[in-house]
């Protein structure tokens, strides 16, 4: 494949401009300024601009720094995992769900550990939805199990067996010093301890979620910021028929709705 | 200034409303204690330190009294006794073997009963005088500064989290030097489900730093010294919320901690913590902080950023006269009672700046002698800082436009991480600006009183007429259980912390109890 | 909406004594034409291209015409006579043959000469005609299309300056896409002191694009394609000041650009352009822009990046009023006078919003017709770009609040730095939050009649009324030589460009003048 | 001198952290902001976040990133040219010329190249001053010569010969590609050519100009932004008295004022 390299683009393309602001222990003054320019220079910027230095308390100084990074990317050698797959509407999924399965997809969901950040699931999974697509409990299509905040892995995985679920959903919000990624390494430990693990889809979702970490941490898929309950209804649906060996196609459905992508959610 | 487009015979019966609601719960709490009350009488008591492997000793001895069944009694009672009959044995191996076989404890002769609780209503009352002594040292030290780095200005508050103290009061001392007014030190996340206190200084916490009597005197410390340097006075807060409310409300007047965010409903509902044991736990604490004078912020903010804010607004309203009821039947002074609420608005949507307007004017109104405490955006807040900055600096309009009290100032980076330095640094500068810039616009502007303002207070307030009008009748336990509060359903039997719950045997004995309902 | 605190009677004194002192100029301005000015009426008579070494053909022409000291009977005139004495040959030789010896040139027979005239009337009609219909088209694209990105708000105004002209592009489309409605390309800096319009499409400029006929063009161009994909028209704005303020009106007007810097005074405090050149030029150019359709800017936002924004609140005032009366004088619609001012007030001190809404309101009511062209804070702005965001944020908020028209948006790095892309996005996006979340604050408030906004509007109006007094009593230029606008004192023989100014000849002929005067 | 080494701070003391933003060109995507992650990497940054994605435009993508880097500075081996000096007040000044010299100190001044923006040149130099504090006009002890804008660098030098300056103060403000440095080194090239360079004080001054780089361009001094009149009235008497080989002591004056630093304002 062709190159294509692309640098940051401030004033004119390709110039290379970033933006920097930090603070440095030091007290204000030109010394630090002289300071915050080498900061940025070892970052391997050139033309550094200190906008300015600015004393943030007594022994601290707020920078804010411009300068240009000589780098270039090859944007055709990135590379992020997606899953593309058919969108139904909301009466067309619970149609399909009816004649491709004939019961319901039966889900399991619950924000882990001590987050008590109930928000995120309660989009997915309650009635009310998300920005007015409804939540997975409307759906004729779905059982869905909300267990709420603060649950440990350990229950969840419990009750995900007790009601023979397709599908874990895990949510995590605090990710201080990586705890969400601990906790859901711990779910799926369990899991397979539990023997469930590869009967069963498990999705991850959090403000700090994305398909490729999911995918790392043992998941099925990842969903981020501004998930829709119908992008995971979908989903779900799809990946229980591509486990089944019959994936529907990635094509626009009748009713017109674009294709859904996992891990393209801006 | 702030204006107030509310009947005021709807207001009048929504007081009524709302105190009707409370004094139902009332009843059981005054039949009820918890562990954590008596671990709070025992360190009033002076029981203060921890066990060899870090658990409090009050908590020790609570438990040993609460499995020997005889709580109900009142751990000052049983301290008392526990001394009297081991004399100079340590308090903790005295309630050991008071509690070893408490059935085979003879009940005391009455007069002995009686000078045993006499001799312990003077160690109380010892120690009560104590308390007030370090109280006034604050007050003292508060009279001979400035209060306040902008007169007629809500109080710029901002948070330190780094879950290392010292990391802290490193920060505190930072902001409070770029005009800070009060340091909240925001707890780690799991703290609120500790059923104790952890003991000592602390340096390692998740997105916050525990509540310890040692960290609060640090950082209170370390706030005295720079107030001094400032010439102004700079207020310490944390939490009084979760399984421990009264320890906490104890440890934080002991330390002259300024403000505590201290709400009836919160554990329950946020924190899944047993409603009975809340309620029960939020009296005693609040009967601390109002005889500390130590300002509680109310934490109805929660509920719209859990529930939509437009579509909750009346929750908050509907709360906040449920909480003041609380607070009153506590004993509390309106000027301590700093409710709660916030900018939560979706930005997205039309005539925000508006709608807040109108909640910002009711709250502020409703509640003319109370310190308001005016929460920043959250929710909506973007990984763009830029976008996420302006959101911020509506708010700070708003606040320094209707005369709020106390401003959380909203962070940039709200959306990723707990406040660094920079991110305080540019919430202070800017807000300073707005105070300087807008200081008396409040002054200058009217509110037409048929426009789009006036109407949404009305509306939001006849709804919340309504939820308080459904609560009093059903009685705030079912109200709760139907979600009515937070988006967020609880019954009375669910959540943790319900056998801390202890009803009191007829002769229950709290020393300070005593004290605090009469004085 | 916007309120207006001072006394009708004085304003309509003020607007008298502006007309008076436009009219004791316009006397000047009668009397004499400027290489300018000719140039432009070559221009307009189809004289385009540009020499061997990139002069423009206009330039040589009226060069060597002012050599030759027959200037004063205008550049059309010599252009019939030269084509006419030497049919065929290209015009620039013709003229050059007229040129080289004019006293040898007979006065033609009394019908020779008034057919000469005649048939030069009669192409300046068919040139007339032309560029009215493609200014027609622009008014047909423009009524196909939404207008405006939010109804009832300002239109969002942002600048590109990269120097070259395809970066231009591809950030105004990128801006356009955000919401811009109005693109300004800058100029290069030392632009405005070239006494020619560079010719053809440029890519290296200081601080801004060289102003040229293709540039406009191009970028005319790509914004109509634009438009055509979002739905909704994004005008095109450049400046049409310096020294060829007629010859740009001309190529502004022909590639169909929908606005212009234009003011009476700005380049005579600013750029140091002699002000009997300017006042001249100010008028031909002003002429142009009525007949195009093109909305005007005045420059008083200068005023106050140069002089402090307090104290010379009221030049502003009276320089507008000054602006209007030389605008009706050269036969404008108010609707397209849009009046500059801008929000330069100090942050650093108090009650900033207030005296800011003193002033964007005065403004607005004044002239309740035109199009208000409001400027954020400039001078003021820091290095930290999050502060400065915020001040620009309380732009946006008096910009909607006040019902301005056009609204140039602050950029977070303007003490750095001419816009980057992401600087646009950032001002783009807080605009339309802040257009969504204040639309209707406007018509929602109202200021005291005796409080601070009250008082400071009628103080500044006052002082207006007292500089407009002076200046209608002294004539203009004298006030301009005593340093009344813009802190900067300018004398009428200093600056450049004088020696452009001739005096006209009885027999002056200028057929578009004609034109435009009757119709 | 022992070593003094620090890191940017965020959260914690020498955390590194710093928060960037910038622009590429590419639409937002999944894509897009994993090469803005490679971006911030490629700037030795780890525990890169990228916070936002969002489409700037249709065809760019505009970013914040936090991320740490692992670089220390030694903050003791920092060395900025300052220059301290005593800071008379207003009378003390004219008294002290008046003293020491008598008579006028003279300075031209003017905002040199195709540069318009006088009102930094005007601040220093004109009645008025800045900020409260008296222009250079002011002073009996100064005859000031404010040439004003556009002024061509050969026009200045000849001015200041003609008047037989003491100083010669250069404004510059617009700076893009460096143009302020370009006329400035056309000037003193052109004083050098004049013969007045080695006799007359040179100052240089603008929002972008500090004491290091105007050092660097031959000048005696730099003032950068915030530089009051008073700094550079008595900068002119003190380096007048170094030249003549009797520099004032930096010590505080009888009227208290405190020590000024050339390359020492914020
Ligand atoms: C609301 C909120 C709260 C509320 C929570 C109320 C509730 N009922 O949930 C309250 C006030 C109680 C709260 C408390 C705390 N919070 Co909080 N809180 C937030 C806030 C402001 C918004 C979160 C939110 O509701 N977003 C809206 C939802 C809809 O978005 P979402 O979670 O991203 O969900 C979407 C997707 O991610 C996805 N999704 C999410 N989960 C899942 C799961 C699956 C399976 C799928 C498919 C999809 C999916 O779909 C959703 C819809 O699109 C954020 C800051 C912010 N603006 O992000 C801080 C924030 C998350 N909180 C934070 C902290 C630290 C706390 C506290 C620990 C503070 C303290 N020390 O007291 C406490 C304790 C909480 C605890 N024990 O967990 C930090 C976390 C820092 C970090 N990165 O680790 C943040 C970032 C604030 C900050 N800057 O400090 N908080
Ligand atoms: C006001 C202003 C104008 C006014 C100038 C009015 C006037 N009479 O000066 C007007 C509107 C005319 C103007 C026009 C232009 N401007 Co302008 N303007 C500004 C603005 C907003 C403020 C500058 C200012 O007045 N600062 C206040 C003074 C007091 O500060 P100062 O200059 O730093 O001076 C202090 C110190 O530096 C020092 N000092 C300065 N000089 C000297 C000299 C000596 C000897 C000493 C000792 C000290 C000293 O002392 C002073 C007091 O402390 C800046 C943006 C900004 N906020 O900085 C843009 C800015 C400087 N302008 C800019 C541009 C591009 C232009 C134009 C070219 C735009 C255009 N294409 O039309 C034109 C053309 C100007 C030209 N030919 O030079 C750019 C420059 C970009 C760059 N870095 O190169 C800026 C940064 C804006 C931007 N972001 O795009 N501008
Ligand atoms: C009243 C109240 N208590 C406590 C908290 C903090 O939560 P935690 O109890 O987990 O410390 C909040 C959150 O903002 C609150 O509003
Ligand atoms: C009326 C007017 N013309 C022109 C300009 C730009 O300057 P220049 O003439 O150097 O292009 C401005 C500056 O803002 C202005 O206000």
């Amino acid at each position: 494949m062709d190159k294509q390299l692309i640098r940051p683009y401030g004033d004119r393309k390709d110039d290379g401009v970033v933006q920097l602001s930090f603070v440095l222990p030091v007290p204000a003054s030109e010394k630090a300024k002289e300071a915050a320019a080498q900061v940025a220079k070892k970052l391997g910027l050139t033309h550094v601009l200190v906008a300015t230095c600015e004393p943030a308390g007594k022994d601290y100084s707020f920078f804010v720094v411009y300068g240009r990074t000589h780098m270039q990317l090859d944007y055709n050698a990135i590379e992020v995992p997606v899953v593309v797959h058919r969108k139904h509407g909301f009466d067309e999924l619970n149609e399909v769900i009816k004649r491709d399965l004939a019961r319901k997809i039966v889900v399991v969901g619950a924000c882990i550990g001590t987050d008590s950040h109930t928000t995120g699931i309660d989009a997915i999974m309650n009635m009310k939805g998300f920005a007015g697509d409804y939540g997975l409990e409307r759906y004729p299509g779905f059982r869905a199990i909300n267990m709420g905040s603060q649950v440990e892995p350990a229950a969840l995985v419990a009750r995900a067996k007790a009601e023979n679920a397709d599908a874990v959903l895990v949510s995590k919000v605090v990710t201080q010093r990586d705890v969400h990624k601990e906790d859901a390494r711990a779910l799926i430990d369990i899991a397979k301890a539990e023997g469930i693990f590869e009967k069963t889809i498990f999705l991850f979702g959090g403000p700090r979620v994305d398909h490729k970490t999911a995918l790392e941490l043992g998941f099925d898929a990842g969903f981020g910021p501004g998930t829709k309950p119908s992008d995971v209804a979908n989903y779900i649906y799809y990946r229980i028929m591509e486990r089944s060996g019959r994936p529907p196609p990635p094509q626009p459905t009748a009713h017109g709705t674009p294709d859904a992508g996992v891990g393209e959610t801006i | 200034m702030a204006q107030l487009f509310v009947d005021s015979s709807k207001i009048a019966r929504a007081r009524e409303l709302a105190r009707s609601a409370a004094l139902g719960v009332q009843a059981f709490i005054d039949r009820h204690t918890t562990v954590s009350i008596e671990r709070t009488v025992l360190r009033l008591l002076g029981i203060s330190g921890a066990g060899t492997r870090g658990a409090p000793l009050a908590n020790l001895m609570v438990d040993k009294l609460r499995e020997a069944g005889v709580l109900d009694k009142g751990a000052a009672y049983w301290l008392g006794r526990a001394l009297k009959s081991a004399p100079g044995k340590d308090p903790l191996h005295a309630i050991e073997r008071v509690a070893a076989h408490p059935d085979k404890l003879p009940a005391l002769p009455p007069e002995e009963e009686t000078q045993l609780r006499e001799e312990m209503r003077a160690d109380a009352r010892a120690a009560v005088k104590e308390l007030r002594e370090r109280i006034d040292r604050r007050t003292q030290l508060k009279a001979s500064l400035k209060v306040g780095s902008f007169e007629k200005a809500p109080w710029k508050y901002v948070i330190v989290a780094t879950g290392n103290i010292y990391d802290d009061v490193e920060q505190a001392k930072a902001a409070a030097q770029l005009g800070a007014d009060v340091i909240a030190v925001i707890r780690s996340t799991a703290q609120s489900l500790l059923d104790y206190v952890p003991h000592g200084a602390t340096t390692e916490g998740f997105g916050g730093t525990y509540a310890t009597q040692e960290n609060f005197r640090i950082m209170r410390e370390a706030l005295d010294e720079e107030s001094r340097k400032l010439g102004r006075y700079v207020h310490l807060t944390n939490y009084s919320s979760g399984l421990c409310m009264p320890e906490i409300a104890f440890m934080a007047a002991y330390e002259r901690l300024d403000m505590l965010l201290n709400d009836a409903m919160y554990g329950i509902l946020f924190r899944d913590i047993n409603m009975k044991r809340t309620f029960c736990d939020q009296y005693f604490s609040r009967r601390i902080c109002g005889f500390a004078g130590i300002i509680i912020n109310t934490g109805e903010d929660n509920y719209i950023t859990t529930a939509d804010a437009d579509e909750a607004a009346h929750t908050v309203i509907a709360s906040q006269l449920v909480n003041e009821s609380f607070a009153h039947q506590a004993g509390m002074k309106d000027e301590l009672i700093g409710f709660g609420h916030s900018f939560e608005i979706d930005p997205a949507r039309e005539d925000t700046l508006l709608r807040e307007f109108a909640m910002a004017m009711m709250v502020r109104e409703l509640f003319p002698r109370s310190p308001i405490k005016y929460m920043p955006p959250t929710k909506h807040k973007e990984g763009d800082i830029f976008f996420s900055h302006a959101y911020d600096v509506m708010a700070d309009l708003v606040a320094i436009t209707t005369g709020q009290g106390i401003q959380l100032l909203g962070m940039m980076t709200e959306a990723m991480h707990n406040p660094f330095l920079m991110d305080r640094y540019v919430a202070l500068k800017s807000a300073s600006y707005l105070y300087r810039a807008a200081r008396h616009l409040g002054e200058e502007i009217s509110f037409r009183p048929d426009g789009i303002v006036a109407r949404r207070q009305r509306d939001v307030f006849d709804q919340a007429l309504r939820l308080l009008e459904e609560v009093a009748k059903d009685g705030m336990m079912a109200a709760i259980g139907k979600a009515r509060f937070g988006d967020t359903a609880r019954t009375p039997e669910g959540g943790k912390g319900l056998d801390g719950v202890v009803e009191k045997a007829p002769d229950y004995f709290n020393p300070f109890l005593e004290i605090l309902e009469n004085g």
